[in-house]
């Protein structure tokens, strides 16, 4: 057998509700209830709206830099949906609020954390999910690790780790998956490919037909599937994450999706990219097609919609109250949050908030007296 | 780029200076090649490579994957292969992931080769905090490439130096880390040559004379500090020193200072322990130690994780830490 | 792992009492667990972790793929995940990989989610030169590590101070880095005690007491400075600090005993320019200034790249060099 | 299409000369002549003998630690010889020292490189080898680099770049490979499977059916090639290589071999594996096999084998002979080749081979008169 096949592999895509709102009944079998995809297209009218809102204040001057979220909610929500809450814990990049957000994180922690507070990355007790990342690439690491724990300690508790497009252009992501694989982990990597990170498009991040092969090279179940869709990004996550519970090792998903907003606020995507690009994915807005299905079912009207926006609009002022309403950090907390116990040299620096050295002892320097 | 109407009038900034240093070096010399995250098309997050692409095409202007031991690895490659690389690290503090190749393989490869393979390229990497910036784009990590042999550390202050140490650096034929403070990068105008110069490496700079007490820093703190200088009573004559390139240290040129001053007052950025600072107050120590009359004094960062920007001022060295370390340094 | 024959009669060696304090540990904590190249079923390359599998089983003491922030990183996950991981990097030389989870993630968490998410690791990395290793095997990145908040870096010089250091850093609930000086591995044997004990990270150590001058140094270089100790004059009353822990630094022993002193010599492998060296030396001028008879001496290695192991012994500081410099300062 | 077909791949196995040493005939043509064989033979004898008096010298405490290259020698011949000497690059690891060789790497420079001497690592003008390289994996990132500036200066020049089964699992590894398919640089990345990185067997290092199946992740093109086998070798890498020079991209192969020596003479291997599986490895030598086809073609016999294992060991005495006899490295070395041009602080250290610096003015300290 001089020529033989040593390896062969593949990857199918998976969608179930397509960009006009029509459901494939058969694969949709088993996926969301009525109940559910009616709540969950309302969370997501909500999400967008605070989304929106956090885009405003960043041009009001009342927020730093902010990553609208916007565009990629039906991946945010059909992968959070499919894990449980308080058990499972998420791991997230800076794009998928939605999906802290249904976990528990409450909602203005991400306004804070992109008003430049710590205390938006202070995970309240009980909420099972990790501070945003901002090293791309880094965070898949620590979700591979924590599960590895939840095996080790035979606990039914899995990970799902987010990130983007570029993120897989990192060493750590690849190292990741490796460690994931090798020791069987229940960790779930899902990559919102939104087609772009920052100016540079997919097709130039990597020479791949998609991202989901690159699971392949571990042997690692990959599936990619529409990310706009709900219901393929609920049904292809929710089956990888019970695969990952039951002792099936880890998984990878694609969610082909898209960036419909800038980068950040600091962004302007005009530079480069079509308007015809960003134009043909508006319309494959998971909100739309979503709301066109449940419209076609009976299930949802404009009073509805109308009653929806009213809610979204009003968890976006709270949110936004609560956020600007707290107390200004103190900057002691710097200091005090640096190590279990403060050391000798942060306590000086605490309390005298200098770094120069005089002051220590100032009868040495013969100052006793000022 | 050609200059713009505005520059003309009123001075380039720290980009603009960059930003024309590049492309006259990529027009003199065709093995100049820029390449990182997002700097072709887009011309770089801070616009310091803008319009470059068009005019030297993506060929010459990359926009890289996302990987920042990539960019650092690839561009040892090409330096090897005789190209001249400057790669962009798109903030400080992610260099992490391109720490290895930058200091286990760019630092060495001339010392372990005997000469036979060396590494000329201009890493460009924005540093340092006071933009509002989100987390870990606001660090100063400098010492630890001063205390990497093989790398020469180049930190420029004003546009005008920008440009001359650029030019210099890539043009130097060893590994040149190139730290852009972001804080400076569009405060500041100046009217440069429009024509190439250079400014020698491991060379500081007297920004203003003085004789009762030295005043050493780099970076961004240059104008923290020139800003302190108004504060000070009218009677207290401070020499301010920016260093321009730490990593080699210009030793003579802060020895000449202290050796007139007696006093020392060291500001950085960067956390106090074992940052850049200890080094310059033990050179001080070493070599004027005769001449002292104070303790040479650091003014820096605190020694925790750079806070998110609501802390940041709090957290960076004021023109105030400043102004009381000085007094108290001179009232010794 | 239970103490052989020759253990009992000779004592303990470096990497027996670490041994003993990892096995010791994963008895009383099953959240220990050790993770790294080869540590399992071989060992460790240098066999520190022998025997820990068998007892423990491999998915206590594993055996992980090549790849260093993987390790680290995975090691991060776990220890958020409430295990109490212990990591090894082979060789210090192989931290560069590492470099970004360890300083921009383990580092950070605690602050950075003001206390709601730690990092309790040790990560253990066999240090230093003078061995006849490979390249990259004979590094001294200590500098870097105690620059960098949110880190403690313990560095024990003794089998008895490991086994005390170790434990205390394993139960620490934040990131440590544990450099084991390669050269003294298996170089001492020293009688300690067999049950448990704990040495407070951030305690220097008085090796021996002195008026007329201050040694200060840490790991295999406590070594070369006793050895020095020998040749000084009779007359030449020298004391000798083990810093052990350099971060956090205890810069109350070296002040207690500069003041007595008044003179100081440092001494450690890494290179000079802005070494660790330099933040004691800065700190005993900026504390002890009116104390100080003569400048804060460094004996230090070379700015160089860590030679290949024909000329390491060059570089490293030797006896003599130490020697000298003390000679020196004491006659300023 | 609610579920499709988004990616296929597959990696294909190449063998010629079998473990008996029979040849596929059609498979071989085109690829090495008789002559050829009978001299790359001969120049692997030489190789092993070598490699076998670079042990013993460690043994002897003559060297420092030595990885031995024993077992892989088709891998590192085969590939070396499908580049162009003086035009094509090779960046090696430390296990392909037969591939240097023929390159025009002295052969007492490895020696000297294991004997702790820098000028081990100092590549002659003219020889286009990187020096051996100790971090795992980091090294196909400076391949990937040459090999663009190749392509960017228009130069039908290919880079080789080496590396073993465990590098695959570094995160470099993955940059690289990324990086060259995404410029589609004319770099070939030859991983030596030797089934073992120190202690830990390749199927603990990755859950993975082959290494070959990790360049499907970037498209690239790859082979799982009998790395033991002179003839699968040499067409894989030359088809690599050609293709590479005409501009068609990178390329992967594996080749899968063993390690038949402990990791390096630091190591024990029998602490960790089996002595059958070694002895089974050591039917299938690369230097077995070729001799029996050689043999039994008639182009070999006990006398030429005779004269070959007398010419490597004349070659052996006078590698040990030229990288003993040298002069011993100057200290000063360290200082001179830090950079181009001394700094004036390395001048000082250089001429007072210390860091202490009272002396450095002593006049200052009042020790003028010392
Ligand atoms: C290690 C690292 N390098 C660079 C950056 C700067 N940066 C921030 S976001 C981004 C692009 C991320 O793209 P992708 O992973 O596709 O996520 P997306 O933003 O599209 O959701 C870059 C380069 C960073 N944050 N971290
Ligand atoms: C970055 C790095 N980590 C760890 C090591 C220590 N080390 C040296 S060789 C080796 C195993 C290499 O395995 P492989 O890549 O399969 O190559 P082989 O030695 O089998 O040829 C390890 C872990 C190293 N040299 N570099
Ligand atoms: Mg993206
Ligand atoms: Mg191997």
């Amino acid at each position: 057998m001089p020529i033989r096949t040593a390896y062969e592999g593949k990857v199918e895509f998976l969608q179930i509700l397509d960009e006009n709102g029509v459901l494939d009944e058969s694969l949709a079998k088993g996926t969301l209830s009525d109940d559910d995809v009616v709540e969950l297209y309302t969370y997501m009218v909500k999400c967008r709206a605070v989304d929106e809102t956090a885009f405003k204040l960043q041009r009001a001057k009342r927020m730093g830099t902010y990553p609208q979220n916007k565009g990629q909610e039906a991946a945010a929500i059909g992968s959070g949906f499919a894990a449980r809450r308080g058990v499972d814990w998420l791991v997230p990049c800076y794009r998928e609020n939605a999906a802290l957000w249904m976990h528990g994180q409450p909602m203005h922690y991400v306004f804070m954390y992109w008003m430049g507070d710590e205390r938006g990355s202070q995970i309240p007790e009980g909420v099972c999910t990790l501070p945003l990342c901002v090293p791309i690439g880094t965070q898949m690491l620590h979700a591979t690790g924590m599960a590895w724990a939840f095996k080790m300690r035979k606990e039914p508790r899995v990970c799902i780790t987010y990130f983007g497009d570029g993120a897989t252009s990192e060493g750590d992501f690849h190292e990741a998956m490796n460690f994931a694989s090798a020791f069987q982990v229940p960790c779930v990597f899902f990559c919102q490919n939104n087609q772009w990170a920052i100016s540079v498009p997919r097709e130039q991040q990597m020479n791949s037909a998609t991202v989901a092969q690159k699971a392949l090279a571990y042997d690692m179940p990959t599936t990619q599937v529409d990310g706009n869709d709900l219901f393929a990004v609920y049904k292809a996550t929710r089956d990888a994450v019970e695969r990952a519970r039951s002792g099936g090792g880890p998984a990878f998903i694609e969610a082909v999706t898209y960036r419909l907003a800038d980068h950040t606020t600091a962004d302007d995507a005009r530079r480069y990219r079509d308007a015809q690009e960003v134009d043909a994915w508006m319309g494959k807005d998971p909100l739309i097609r979503l709301r066109k299905y449940l419209t076609a079912k009976g299930l949802w009207d404009d009073a509805k919609q109308a009653a929806a926006d009213e809610v979204a609009k009003q968890t976006a002022s709270e949110v936004v109250r609560s956020a600007e309403g707290i107390t200004p950090p103190v900057a002691t907390d710097m200091f005090d949050y640096t190590f279990e116990s403060i050391t000798p040299e942060l306590e000086t620096q605490r309390a005298t908030m200098r770094t120069h050295s005089l002051g220590q002892r100032p009868q040495q320097a013969g100052l006793a007296a000022h | 780029m050609p200059r713009t109407e505005q520059m003309m009038k009123q001075g380039l900034t720290l980009v603009d200076a960059i930003n024309e240093a590049l492309y006259q070096e990529m027009e003199r010399d065709s093995r100049v090649v820029c390449l990182g995250e997002d700097v072709g098309l887009n011309g770089g997050v801070f616009r310091v490579t803008e319009g470059l692409q068009k005019v030297f095409g993506p060929e010459r202007v990359i926009d890289t994957p996302l990987s920042e031991s990539g960019i650092m690895g690839t561009a040892i490659g090409l330096a090897m292969a005789g190209m001249r690389p400057v790669p962009e690290i798109q903030f400080e503090g992610f260099m992490g992931p391109a720490f290895d190749q930058l200091v286990n393989h760019a630092a060495r490869y001339r010392n372990r080769s005997r000469g036979s393979v060396t590494v000329p390229m201009t890493v460009r990497v924005p540093w340092g905090g006071g933009i509002h910036a989100p987390e870990l784009h606001s660090d100063s990590p400098e010492a630890i490439y001063a205390h990497t042999p093989g790398l020469k550390v180049v930190i420029p202050s004003t546009p005008y130096d920008a440009k001359g140490l650029l030019l210099s650096a890539i043009r130097d034929p060893d590994p040149v880390v190139f730290f852009e403070p972001k804080r400076v990068y569009r405060s500041h105008r100046e009217q440069i040559p429009e024509d190439e110069y250079t400014i020698p490496l491991g060379k500081a700079k007297v920004v203003a004379e003085g004789t009762d007490l030295t005043v050493v820093t780099w970076g961004a703190c240059v104008h923290t500090c020139n800003e302190a200088m108004d504060h000070f009573p009218e009677d207290a004559s401070v020499e301010l020193i920016d260093l321009r390139t730490i990593a080699p240290l210009d030793i003579e040129a802060i020895v000449q200072s202290v050796e007139k001053t007696g006093r020392c007052v060291i500001v950085h950025e960067a956390p106090k322990t074992a940052g850049f600072g200890a080094e310059v107050a033990t050179v001080i120590q070493e070599r004027c130690f005769l001449h002292l009359r104070a303790p040479v004094q650091r003014v820096t960062g605190f020694d925790v994780m750079m806070p998110y920007y609501k802390l940041e001022q709090q957290y960076l060295p004021d023109a105030k830490r400043v102004e009381e370390a000085v007094l108290q340094c001179l009232a010794y």
